[in-house]
């Protein structure tokens, strides 16, 4: 019984939609029937968006506030649940100033551009059991394909606003976004291993199994990739402590400095929805995405994400920044092979038996954690002596 | 679900292969230059696929093909603007026409 | 559904067009920039032609590494070599005519010989469906070796691009 | 005891002391007489045992190969038989003899050791002629004589005439030693083989087997081998050279021109005598030359004046006479008449020489009653000419005896008759010389001659008693021993001695003496009036037959007469022709140097100048822009298409 109920409750938006669409067929050509399933989850995804983008802004004031042993955002609003309508309309009444010889279109076009992918990764995120917007079978390699598209409008609007801070946070954001693109890519690579194929709906249902237990993160090498994996998440959609590029004391406000009004909210909005479905991923990756014992599908995806949001806003509370030649060499000389050696341990936990496999892969991941921290200390530059200190 | 004609496609990427040849020709940027070739390359690939799809027996090959060539094209693109940056740092230009010292 | 085949279709072509004005886009404009973002343009327009021939796979792989990569690459040498306010100069030398002369003819003849060839299209080809599966099977079966050249190569460029682009500084020479 | 090598010796000691004579010859000055004296002396002792050896019956022969002609050796060595034993007996002794006379004899002349080098040279040459085994090396040691004669007889060279005699001496020899030349190179094809004992052996063999030789082969080698010979035995048509010879010193005349070289022609015909014998038909032309060179020779010396062409007159008729003695097939005769010639021929040369020493004179009519002036040179000159006449004891007269004897056994008694026509001849010159010269009144040069020092007299006397001693071995007294020893290698018919024609020869002696003394001592007119009425015998001996002006008119003016119509053919086409070959190719070279320079020097500077044409033009495509190329190959690439494609 009760299992009928969860059923019931986990497939409501499911069943929502199949009814309207049993509506429309009624009197509706087939083909518009197509369109009209095609139209409604658009639409879905596009109000939903905006939407977490705007509450995780409150929710980030919200928690940073609460690290910060003070009260977040609560005058407008019951605990300050408007607040993010507030924003919203100052972002739309702000004035729109464009730089004097800044390359106008471009100018427009950067924010537009980084909105666009963000939306699209979307298509692809299982929200819940049969909740995937469209089940690609290539669907992860799709999302890491549009992740690194959005090192594209970073440069147009770095570029086009056509002065040197924001050219400099330009090159550097690039720079980060793509050295840690890499990492991303490869961390997921143990997860697709596993669960041989590429789609996010195969690879939750492979880590389906009883008392939830087989998800990826309670293997090693699960472990291991989740860790690179979500630190790499951060990097790529510039929070703390990766967020050096825009960090307001040295480069004023990265790329988007010359960016005011819609144009900055967008680029606000871009950046809040690369963590939730950064997050969201990492979620169906490793956390075995909307598997969970009672709650419906749904709700397990929701509040997974939610956690590992928290722990992104956990981390801008307490991080401190990193220097920028600090973070590229932990991208390229400590991600970087750590993941290498983690699919080496995929491989050699596909190939063993169980015990040995735990034994074995712990005593590699201590090893090469041990000379990859070894290695990384002889390599980090020793501390510049300035003339004048003499 | 394959409603184009093959000819279609194939004097489309025709299309985009001579505008990439226009672009070498004519670019007066080396970086210019670059670009058009990594123009040309892409229509070369719209045909491998096109073929591989509507043709070939073993349907792989061409996609194969196509990344091979997605792979080499990104690794001449690489090298080649590596020898920009070298010949911008020396001669401080990027022009083509400039850049003429090997004649006779 | 023919409806929805005939949308395709007209997609496909607008797609096409689309590339084509953005190919135009990055040979004729003046601002380097401007080129390479046309390009990016013109290459996820690839991509989606390649979607409608049904090569999602590489789809993917076109935009992760040509639109990813390769434009970025071009935008940061752009970046490098450009001044930031420089007036713009015209873009094209003395060889237009001759050029466009010579690739009107060229189009001219491949279009007949396209149009007056008899492309062997079989049915069978058009129903196959390619799987990422089968790609992967064929890279690492038959196609190993190519697999394992094209790892080298890629390492070689790579060392090659660092130590052609690198500053040599003197006190650093190995 | 005799070893082999020790006969090789006896050529060389002659040969070492040539070498020193010739190279230390102005060091040397005086001592070069003594040294090829020492030399030939030498030789002599070492001689005199082999030959006593041979003498005893024994026989060496040994050879050495000198050269491979095409893996067929051709050998040289020496063969010790009894004929070449008593030749080289005769050689070294009377060679020793002469030799210390010559020492005083040419006592302060300038070139002294070049003679005695020469001399010595000579002696080398005679010594390996001798003792030969093989045609070849004969021959070689026969042309060095010739070289010798030449040198020796010209040694005087100043004096036009001694040149000219020379001259003419060695050219009449050398056409005697082609003869010879071309008799041993058709006897080699006619029996494969120069060895004279291979030969003996071959012929002897084929001579009992009655074997077919290709008669008619050797009879022309024989006659080939008797030019030789003629040529250098002085015989009828080529004796002329031998009066003329006498210009060189006496000594050399006496060695030369008496005793060994004209000897060599004898003992050469001696050596192939089987090869005569295998070929009877020859016999009498060699009987025929011999007889009538012999009364010829006697006849012309009946008138000569000058002392020493008397004597070269007697001498050619004495090989006259040897000569018929072989034809005879009288081999013992004629080579003990050889030998026992040799000594007092010698003696008289020597005695010659001493009276012309001593008088500095050579005309007898000058000369006279010299005999108390020179009394040894004018007793041993005594005894040679009684040996020569043939007077019994004497060894002259046995070995004419054989001779004489061999003509009447062989039953030619015309040739018995002109030999003994000759002897009487002989003995009337011969005295006819002695009494002019030695007895009679003083003409002026008799007046401060005087007696040849004592170097000189002793090898006269030494001659003497061989004179007279070697007749005794071929004498009934010895019992023909030398004929029988000579028989050893050589069978030939013998014949009997008979009192007849030993009593012929002494009554022609003693008839020719006695007319000699008569004429020349008692009555002085009767040789005036012989002389006119019988006018052109006189004329014809007086001239010597006329011989010298024939051949210069008949022989000599046609040969210049060719000569100068061949230097004329000469100058005129062949230089003409390489004059206008030169000048041809003169002007060949310039237009070939027009053509050098104009065309292909032309051609080259034109594709110089092509090619940097070319170049100049081809240059422009490289522009140095790289689009310029790549629109370049865009086009070119297209055009292939359009071409390929062929879609007219």
């Amino acid at each position: 019984m009760i299992r009928a109920i969860e059923f019931y409750v986990d497939m409501i938006f499911v069943t929502a939609k199949a009814w309207i669409l049993d509506l429309l067929s009624r009197f509706l050509p087939d083909w518009m029937v197509v369109l009209a399933s095609i139209t409604i989850s658009g639409v879905v995804i596009l109000c939903m968006g905006p939407i977490i983008m705007m509450y995780l802004t409150l929710l980030e004031r919200k928690l940073i506030g609460r690290i910060q042993n003070r009260y977040g955002p609560n005058r407008v609003g019951k605990w300050g649940l408007l607040q993010p309508i507030a924003d919203g309309i100052k972002m739309f009444t702000k004035e729109d100033i464009v730089p004097a010889n800044a390359d106008k279109i471009v100018h427009l076009l950067a924010p537009i551009v980084i909105v666009v992918p963000a939306l699209m990764v979307f298509l692809v995120v299982p929200f819940g059991e049969r909740m995937t917007a469209v089940n690609l079978n290539i669907g992860l390699l799709y999302f890491i394909a549009i992740s690194s598209v959005t090192v594209l409008p970073i440069f147009m609007g770095s570029w086009a606003s056509r002065n040197k801070y924001s050219l400099l946070g330009g090159m550097r954001t690039a720079a980060q976004m793509i050295s840690y693109e890499i990492p991303m890519t490869l961390a997921v690579v143990p997860a697709i291993m596993m669960s041989q194929s590429l789609s996010t709906n195969t690879i939750v249902l492979a880590q389906a199994g009883d008392y939830d237990l087989h998800w990826f993160i309670f293997t090693p090498w699960g472990i291991v990739g989740f860790i690179v994996f979500f630190l790499c998440a951060t990097a790529e959609c510039n929070r703390p402590p990766f967020d050096l590029p825009e960090a307001e004391s040295e480069l004023v406000a990265g790329f988007h400095t010359e960016y005011s009004g819609m144009k900055f909210a967008l680029f606000y909005m871009a950046e809040y929805m690369n963590t939730f479905t950064l997050c969201g991923i990492a979620a169906t990756l490793f956390l075995g995405g909307w598997q969970g014992p009672f709650f419906p599908s749904w709700l397990w995806f929701f509040g997974k994400t939610f956690v590992l949001i928290c722990v992104m806003i956990w981390f801008r509370g307490t991080f401190p920044r990193f220097r920028v030649d600090h973070l590229m060499g932990f991208a390229w000389k400590f991600l970087l092979p750590l993941t290498l050696v983690n699919i080496l341990l995929t491989a050699l936990w596909q190939f063993t038996s169980n015990l040995a496999a735990w034994f074995w892969s712990i005593l590699v991941l201590g090893i090469s954690l041990w000379t990859l921290v070894k290695l990384n200390r002889t390599f980090v530059p020793e501390k510049r002596h300035y003339p004048l200190e003499s | 679900m394959i409603v184009l004609p093959l000819s279609h496609i194939l004097i489309f990427s025709l299309l985009l292969f001579a505008i990439g040849i226009y672009g070498a020709l004519v670019r007066r940027n080396i970086i210019g230059i670059l670009i058009s070739i990594e123009l040309m390359l892409n229509a070369a690939n719209i045909n491998l696929i096109a073929f591989s799809k509507y043709t070939s027996l073993s349907p792989e090959t061409g996609q194969i093909f196509a990344l091979f060539v997605i792979a080499i094209a990104a690794t001449a693109a690489a090298v080649g603007l590596a020898i920009v940056l070298a010949l911008y740092r020396i001669r401080k230009t990027v022009q083509a026409n400039e850049v003429n010292l090997l004649k006779w | 559904m023919p409806i929805l085949e005939i949308a395709v279709k007209f997609g496909t072509y607008a797609v096409m067009a689309g590339i084509l004005i953005f190919a135009l886009g990055v040979v004729t404009l003046r601002n380097l920039f401007h080129c390479a973002l046309c390009l990016a343009a013109a290459l996820i327009g690839t991509a989606v032609i390649y979607v409608v021939l049904q090569a999602e796979y590489l789809a993917a792989i076109q935009i992760l590494l040509y639109a990813g990569a390769v434009v970025t690459l071009i935008i940061f040498a752009i970046m490098l070599t450009e001044h930031l306010a420089e007036t713009t100069i015209r873009q094209n030398n003395s060889q237009s005519p001759l050029a466009i002369t010579g690739l009107l003819g060229l189009v001219a003849l491949l279009t007949v010989l396209i149009l007056r060839t008899p492309w062997p299209v079989t049915q069978t080809a058009l129903k196959a469906k390619v799987s990422v599966m089968g790609l992967g099977k064929a890279l690492m079966g038959t196609y190993a070796f190519p697999f394992e050249v094209i790892s080298i190569i890629l390492i070689a460029a790579l060392i090659g691009t660092v130590v052609i682009a690198k500053k040599d500084d003197p006190e650093e020479r190995l | 005891m005799v070893t082999s090598d020790q006969i090789l010796l006896v050529p060389l000691l002659p040969f070492l002391a040539f070498v020193t004579n010739i190279l230390a010859g102005r060091w040397l000055k005086d001592r070069a007489a003594w040294l090829s004296i020492a030399a030939s002396s030498l030789a002599c002792v070492i001689a005199l045992p082999v030959c006593w050896a041979v003498f005893q019956g024994a026989y060496f022969a040994h050879q050495g190969t000198w050269l491979m002609l095409d893996a067929v050796p051709l050998r040289f060595g020496y063969l010790m038989d009894p004929l070449s034993a008593t030749l080289l007996f005769m050689v070294t002794v009377v060679g020793t003899l002469i030799q210390t006379y010559a020492a005083g004899y040419m006592h302060g002349d300038p070139r002294y050791s070049r003679f005695f080098a020469y001399v010595s040279l000579f002696m080398f040459a005679m010594i390996t002629l001798v003792i030969s085994d093989n045609y070849l090396l004969f021959f070689m040691s026969w042309e060095i004589m010739g070289l010798c004669s030449y040198l020796l007889i010209g040694f005087y060279f100043e004096k036009d005439s001694a040149a000219n005699a020379s001259l003419k001496a060695f050219l009449t020899t050398r056409i005697g030693d082609v003869g010879f030349l071309l008799g041993f190179l058709t006897l080699f094809a006619a029996i494969g083989t120069l060895n004279f004992s291979e030969m003996n052996g071959l012929l002897t063999e084929a001579h009992k087997t009655h074997a077919a030789l290709n008669t008619g082969l050797l009879a022309v080698a024989a006659l080939f081998i008797f030019c030789g010979t003629i040529g250098k035995s002085a015989q009828f048509p080529l004796h002329v050279w031998l009066p003329d010879a006498m210009e060189g010193p006496t000594p050399v005349s006496a060695l030369i021109h008496a005793a060994t070289m004209v000897a060599a022609g004898v003992f050469l015909v001696a050596r192939s005598f089987t090869l005569f014998m295998a070929v009877p038909n020859i016999l009498p032309v060699v009987t025929a030359i011999g007889t009538i060179t012999a009364f010829m020779a006697a006849f012309i010396a009946l008138t000569q004046n000058d002392i020493k062409r008397v004597l070269a007159y007697s001498t050619i008729s004495q090989l006259g006479y040897m000569v018929t003695a072989l034809g005879l097939s009288g081999l013992g005769a004629g080579t003990f008449h050889l030998i026992t010639h040799a000594f007092f021929k010698a003696l008289l040369f020597l005695g010659a020489g001493s009276v012309i020493h001593g008088a500095h004179v050579q005309d007898i009519r000058e000369m006279g009653g010299l005999f108390r002036k020179m009394p040894h040179t004018a007793v041993t000159f005594i005894i040679a000419s009684l040996a020569l006449a043939g007077i019994p004891p004497l060894s002259g007269f046995w070995s004419k005896d054989e001779i004489l004897l061999a003509a009447f056994g062989s039953g030619n008694f015309l040739v018995f008759g002109v030999l003994l026509l000759t002897a009487f001849m002989t003995a009337f010159y011969m005295f006819r010389l002695i009494f002019l010269t030695f007895f009679g009144t003083a003409r002026n040069a008799g007046v401060h001659a005087h007696e040849s020092p004592a170097l000189m007299t002793v090898p006269l006397w030494c001659l003497a008693v061989g004179s007279i001693l070697i007749g005794i071995p071929g004498s009934p007294l010895m019992h023909h021993w030398f004929q029988r020893f000579m028989a050893q290698t050589v069978h030939y018919p013998e014949y009997e001695p008979s009192a007849l024609v030993m009593a012929c020869s002494i009554v022609v002696a003693v008839l020719g003496i006695t007319l000699a003394g008569v004429i020349y001592l008692e009555k002085k007119h009767w040789a005036v009036t012989v002389a006119k009425n019988f006018p052109s015998f006189y004329r014809l001996s007086f001239n010597k037959f006329y011989f010298d002006e024939f051949y210069s008119a008949y022989i000599v003016k046609p040969f210049n007469a060719l000569s100068r119509i061949l230097f004329g053919f000469d100058e005129t086409v062949i230089d003409g022709t390489v004059n206008n070959t030169g000048r041809a190719t003169m002007f060949l070279s310039g237009v070939k140097q027009w053509i050098d320079t104009y065309i292909v020097d032309g051609a080259v500077n034109f594709m110089g100048t092509l090619v940097y044409f070319l170049n100049s033009v081809t240059k422009r495509i490289q522009t140095g822009f790289i689009q310029n190329y790549l629109l370049i190959v865009f086009l070119s690439v297209l055009a292939f298409l359009a071409f390929e494609l062929k879609l007219t």
